[in-house]
C-alpha cells in the first residue's frame, strides 16, 4: 500500500528532464500542456476565453458538493462531478481569486468525470465549474463564504 | 513539508473505484511575504497525471490556488483488483515525482 | 454549572434557524477537510524518523518503550500520559520520546529540544513521530494512567492550573473554554473540563491544521494557548504542561482514539 | 509503625481511592494558589513581552480563584471599588475616531510573547463581542454590543462609563472574563477613547 519516492527529480528544462529520466513517458509529457492564458487571466471571463468556453450554458446536472462556509480560506474542500452524458472536462473558477482558473481536469476514457480537492480561496466568492461535453460547455454556481476562524492572533 | 512524499490509496466501490492521493507539495502562490519580507517564489504543481494499467485517464492542468499539500481524489470506471494506478505530477520548477498502487 | 448548561440547552432551542444553518455548514466544512486530509503523509514521515538511526549511539527509536513494552507502539500513545517507573515521572508521548532520544540515542537535551515545534516548511521531528506513533492507535479507547499517585496528583495539578487565573490580561483556561455555547470569532469553544467536550478533542490530537499547513501536537497546543493568555512561556515537557495533557485527557477518556485529526 | 502496616495501608488507600473528580471545578484555598504559582514559576520562562512577574496574581486575581468567579458582595464591592478608583479618565473628550476603534477592536494582537514589543496592541474586541452588523465574525463570550450607542445614548455618562468599562471591566464586575485593558497597559488613553467612538458615534457602524 505505501507507495512513494524519495528522489525528486529536477530536470534543467521541465519535458527535456522528464524524458532523460523516463519518469514521464513521452505520451505523458506531450500531454503535460499548462494554458498559460487560461491560467493568468484576472478575471472569470478572460479565464473561460482562453479555455475557449465563453458563453456557457447554465446546467443543473452538475454538482458541486462544498460546504456554504469555509473557516479558513486556505483550505476550501470541493467536490464536483457532472451527469451529462460524454463529460471530458470540468474546470473551477474562483471569481475573486487573483487569477481566477484553479484547474481544468481532463477525463479520458476509464475515468468518472469526478475531482475533489481542496483550493484556496482569498475572500467570500462564487465558485464556478464548467463541464465540457461534446464540444458543449456548460456551467454551474455555488457561492462559498470564506470567514476568519479563531483568534487572528 | 517540501515537495516530496506521496500516499495513494484505491477503495474498490460498486462499478467504480475511489482514489485518493496525497502529496506533499508548498503550492506556493508567489503572492506570500516569507519571513525575511520578500516574496517566496511560486511554487506549485501544475500537471497532474492518472495512468491505469499504463494508457492516461485523467490529465489535470491545476494552479497555485490549489491548497498546500494537496489531496486529489478521482473515480475510475469499473476496476479490478490489481489494476495498476499511476499518479505523477509535474510542477514549475520542472520537479516531477510519481506513485503506484494496485487495487487491493 | 448545572444552571449554565440549562441555560444554553435554551439558547440552542431557541437560536435562530440561521445559526442553526451556519453551525452545519461548520460541521460540513470540518467533515471535508478531515476527509481530504494530507495528515497520512505526516505518518509515513515520522515512520522513517523512528527507523532512523540517530544521535552519538547511532541508534533509532525503535526499542523505546512507551508504555506497553520497548518497540510497541499499538495502542501506546492511547495510554499516555502515565506514569513510568523507569523516570518515576508520569510523562506524555513527547516527553517519553525525548526521554528515549536522550537515553537509547544518547543525544543532548539542548540538541533534542532545540526546535521541537515546525513550522509548513519545515515540521519538527516531534511533531511527525507524534503523527506516525499516534496513528497506531486508531480505534484504541482514550485510557491516560489514572491509578498510580502520580498520576492523580498530575490530574490535579492540570485541573487547578485549567482553572487558575494569571498574566497580564487575567485569564485562565476556563476564561474561553468554561462555558457552554460560546465562540471566539466564528470558533467554537469545548468546554474542556467536561467528559463531553474533552472526548472529541483527546481523541483527535495530535492534528494536521488547514489554517497554516502544519501539523501540531498536545504540547504545541496547550503551549500556544498560554501565548493567548498573554502567559510566559511553558517550558516542553515541564510538569506543568503533562499536568494539564492529564488532566484534558483524563477529562476525555474512554472513546476510541480517530487521529491525527484534521483542524481548520 | 511497622512497614507492613505502612504497606497495607498504602494499598487499602490505592485500592480504594475515590475516582478522580471529573468534570468539577476544584475548591482552590491560598496553599493551592501558592502551589500552582510555584509550578508556573518552576515550569514557564521567559519569553519576549511576557516576563515571569505576569505569573503572579494580583488582589483580583487571588479573589476570584479563591472564590471560584463569584466572590460574595461584600468581598467584590470593596475590592470593585478599588478598582474604580484607580481608572485614570483623561480631560477633555472621551469620544476618540471610530474609524481607528474599528481596527482597535478588531485586532488581537498585543502583550503575547511573539507580538513585537512596542508595536500597538488591539483591543481583542471582536473575539468575544457582537460589534458592527458588517462583521459576522464574531465571539459570544462577552454580549452583544450591536447598537450600543443607538440604545444606550452617548453623553457624558455613557462615555465615562464606556471608557471606564474598557480601561478597568473588574472596576464594575470583579471576575469578568473581560481583561482590564488600560490597568493592563495593553491600551493607552488614545486607543480607549477611539474604541469608545466605536461604540458611541452615531455615525460608527455599531450604531448604523
Amino acid at each position: 500500500m505505501k507507495q512513494r519516492r524519495r528522489e525528486i527529480l529536477v530536470a534543467a528544462g521541465a519535458l527535456a528532464g522528464a524524458f532523460l529520466t523516463g519518469v514521464l513517458k513521452p505520451v505523458a509529457a506531450l500531454a503535460a500542456v499548462w494554458n498559460k492564458e487560461a491560467f493568468s487571466a484576472k478575471d472569470a471571463a478572460g479565464a473561460l476565453k482562453a479555455l475557449g468556453a465563453a458563453s456557457p450554458a447554465a446546467s443543473t446536472a452538475i454538482a458541486i458538493e462544498a460546504p456554504q462556509i469555509a473557516e479558513n480560506g486556505e483550505v476550501v474542500p470541493i467536490e464536483i462531478s457532472s451527469n451529462i452524458p460524454g463529460t471530458t472536462s470540468l474546470a473551477v473558477l474562483i471569481d475573486k481569486n487573483p487569477f481566477p482558473l484553479a484547474g481544468k481536469v481532463d477525463f479520458m476514457e476509464g475515468a468518472l468525470p469526478f475531482v475533489k480537492i481542496n483550493v484556496k480561496m482569498r475572500e467570500t466568492s462564487d465558485v464556478r465549474v464548467i463541464a465540457t461535453a461534446g464540444g458543449k460547455h456548460y456551467v454551474a454556481v455555488k457561492e462559498i463564504k470564506v470567514t476568519i476562524g479563531g483568534c487572528g492572533g | 513539508m517540501a515537495a516530496g512524499p506521496m500516499k495513494m490509496r484505491a477503495t474498490l466501490g460498486s462499478g467504480f473505484t475511489d482514489v485518493r492521493v496525497l502529496m506533499s507539495h508548498p503550492m506556493e502562490t508567489g503572492q506570500r511575504k516569507g519571513p525575511d519580507g520578500n516574496l517566496v517564489p511560486a511554487h506549485f504543481i501544475q500537471n497532474l497525471t492518472v495512468k491505469v494499467n499504463g494508457k492516461a485517464v485523467i490529465e489535470a492542468q491545476i494552479s497555485q490556488a490549489v491548497s498546500r499539500n494537496p489531496v486529489f481524489s478521482f473515480r475510475l470506471k469499473g476496476g479490478a483488483k490489481g489494476d495498476r494506478i499511476e499518479v505523477s505530477w509535474l510542477d514549475n520548477r520542472g520537479e516531477t515525482n510519481k506513485t503506484e498502487t494496485a487495487i487491493a | 454549572m448545572r444552571t449554565v448548561t440549562f441555560g444554553a440547552v435554551l439558547a440552542l432551542t431557541f437560536a435562530p434557524a440561521y445559526a442553526q444553518d451556519a453551525k452545519k455548514e461548520i460541521q460540513k466544512y470540518q467533515q471535508m477537510i478531515t476527509e481530504g486530509s494530507p495528515v497520512e503523509l505526516y505518518e509515513l514521515e515520522g515512520e522513517d524518523l523512528w527507523k532512523k538511526r540517530q544521535g552519538p549511539k547511532n541508534v533509532s527509536l525503535e526499542q523505546c518503550d512507551l508504555g506497553m513494552g520497548p518497540g510497541r507502539l499499538k495502542g501506546a500513545y492511547a495510554h499516555l500520559p502515565r506514569h513510568f517507573p523507569d523516570t518515576d515521572r508520569v510523562m506524555d508521548l513527547e516527553a517519553r520520546l525525548l526521554h528515549c532520544m536522550l537515553t537509547l540515542q544518547g543525544r543532548d537535551l539542548k540538541e533534542a529540544t532545540k526546535r521541537v515545534f515546525g513550522n509548513a516548511d519545515r515540521p519538527s521531528e516531534m511533531e511527525y513521530l507524534s503523527a506516525y506513533i499516534a496513528g497506531q492507535s486508531r480505534g484504541v479507547p482514550v485510557s491516560p494512567g489514572m491509578e498510580h499517585p502520580k498520576e492523580r496528583a498530575a490530574f490535579e495539578l492540570g485541573r487547578k492550573l485549567f482553572f487558575n487565573r494569571a498574566g497580564p490580561w487575567d485569564f485562565s483556561c476556563a476564561s474561553c473554554h468554561g462555558e457552554e455555547g460560546k465562540r471566539i470569532r466564528m470558533q467554537d469553544l469545548p468546554v474542556l473540563s467536561t467528559p463531553q467536550a474533552a472526548r472529541p478533542v483527546v481523541a483527535t490530537w495530535p492534528a494536521y491544521r488547514v489554517s497554516n499547513s502544519q501539523f501540531k501536537t498536545m504540547q504545541w497546543r496547550i503551549n500556544d494557548c498560554y501565548r493567548q493568555m498573554r502567559m510566559p512561556e511553558p517550558t516542553f515537557v515541564s510538569e506543568a504542561t503533562i499536568a494539564m495533557n492529564m488532566f484534558l485527557t483524563v477529562t476525555g477518556n474512554s472513546e476510541p482514539y480517530r487521529g491525527p485529526g484534521t483542524k481548520r | 509503625m511497622t512497614k507492613s502496616v505502612l504497606l497495607g495501608v498504602a494499598a487499602l488507600l490505592g485500592a480504594c481511592a475515590a475516582p478522580l473528580p471529573i468534570g468539577e471545578r476544584p475548591r482552590v484555598n491560598g496553599d493551592d494558589i501558592d502551589q500552582v504559582t510555584a509550578v508556573l514559576k518552576r515550569d514557564f520562562h521567559v519569553r519576549g513581552a511576557a516576563k515571569m512577574d505576569r505569573v503572579e496574581q494580583d488582589v483580583v486575581q487571588r479573589t476570584c480563584n479563591l472564590y471560584a468567579d463569584s466572590p460574595p458582595p461584600e468581598v467584590a464591592k470593596p475590592l470593585e471599588a478599588a478598582q474604580l478608583k484607580a481608572v485614570r479618565y483623561p480631560a477633555g473628550s472621551l469620544l476618540g475616531d471610530w474609524k481607528r476603534g474599528q481596527r482597535i477592536a478588531q485586532s488581537g494582537r498585543g502583550m503575547q510573547w511573539n507580538d513585537k514589543p512596542g508595536a500597538p496592541a488591539g483591543g481583542s474586541c471582536y473575539n468575544c463581542h457582537e460589534l458592527s452588523p458588517q462583521e459576522a465574525s464574531f465571539g459570544t463570550v462577552g454580549p452583544s454590543l450591536k447598537a450600543f450607542g443607538r440604545t444606550r445614548g452617548n453623553g457624558p455618562d455613557m462615555q465615562k462609563y464606556v471608557y471606564g468599562k474598557i480601561y478597568n471591566a473588574k472596576a464594575f464586575n470583579l471576575c469578568s472574563n473581560m481583561p482590564r485593558l488600560g490597568h493592563s497597559r495593553t491600551l493607552t488613553e488614545q486607543q480607549i477613547k477611539d474604541l469608545t467612538a466605536y461604540l458611541l458615534d452615531p455615525a460608527s457602524p455599531v450604531n448604523r
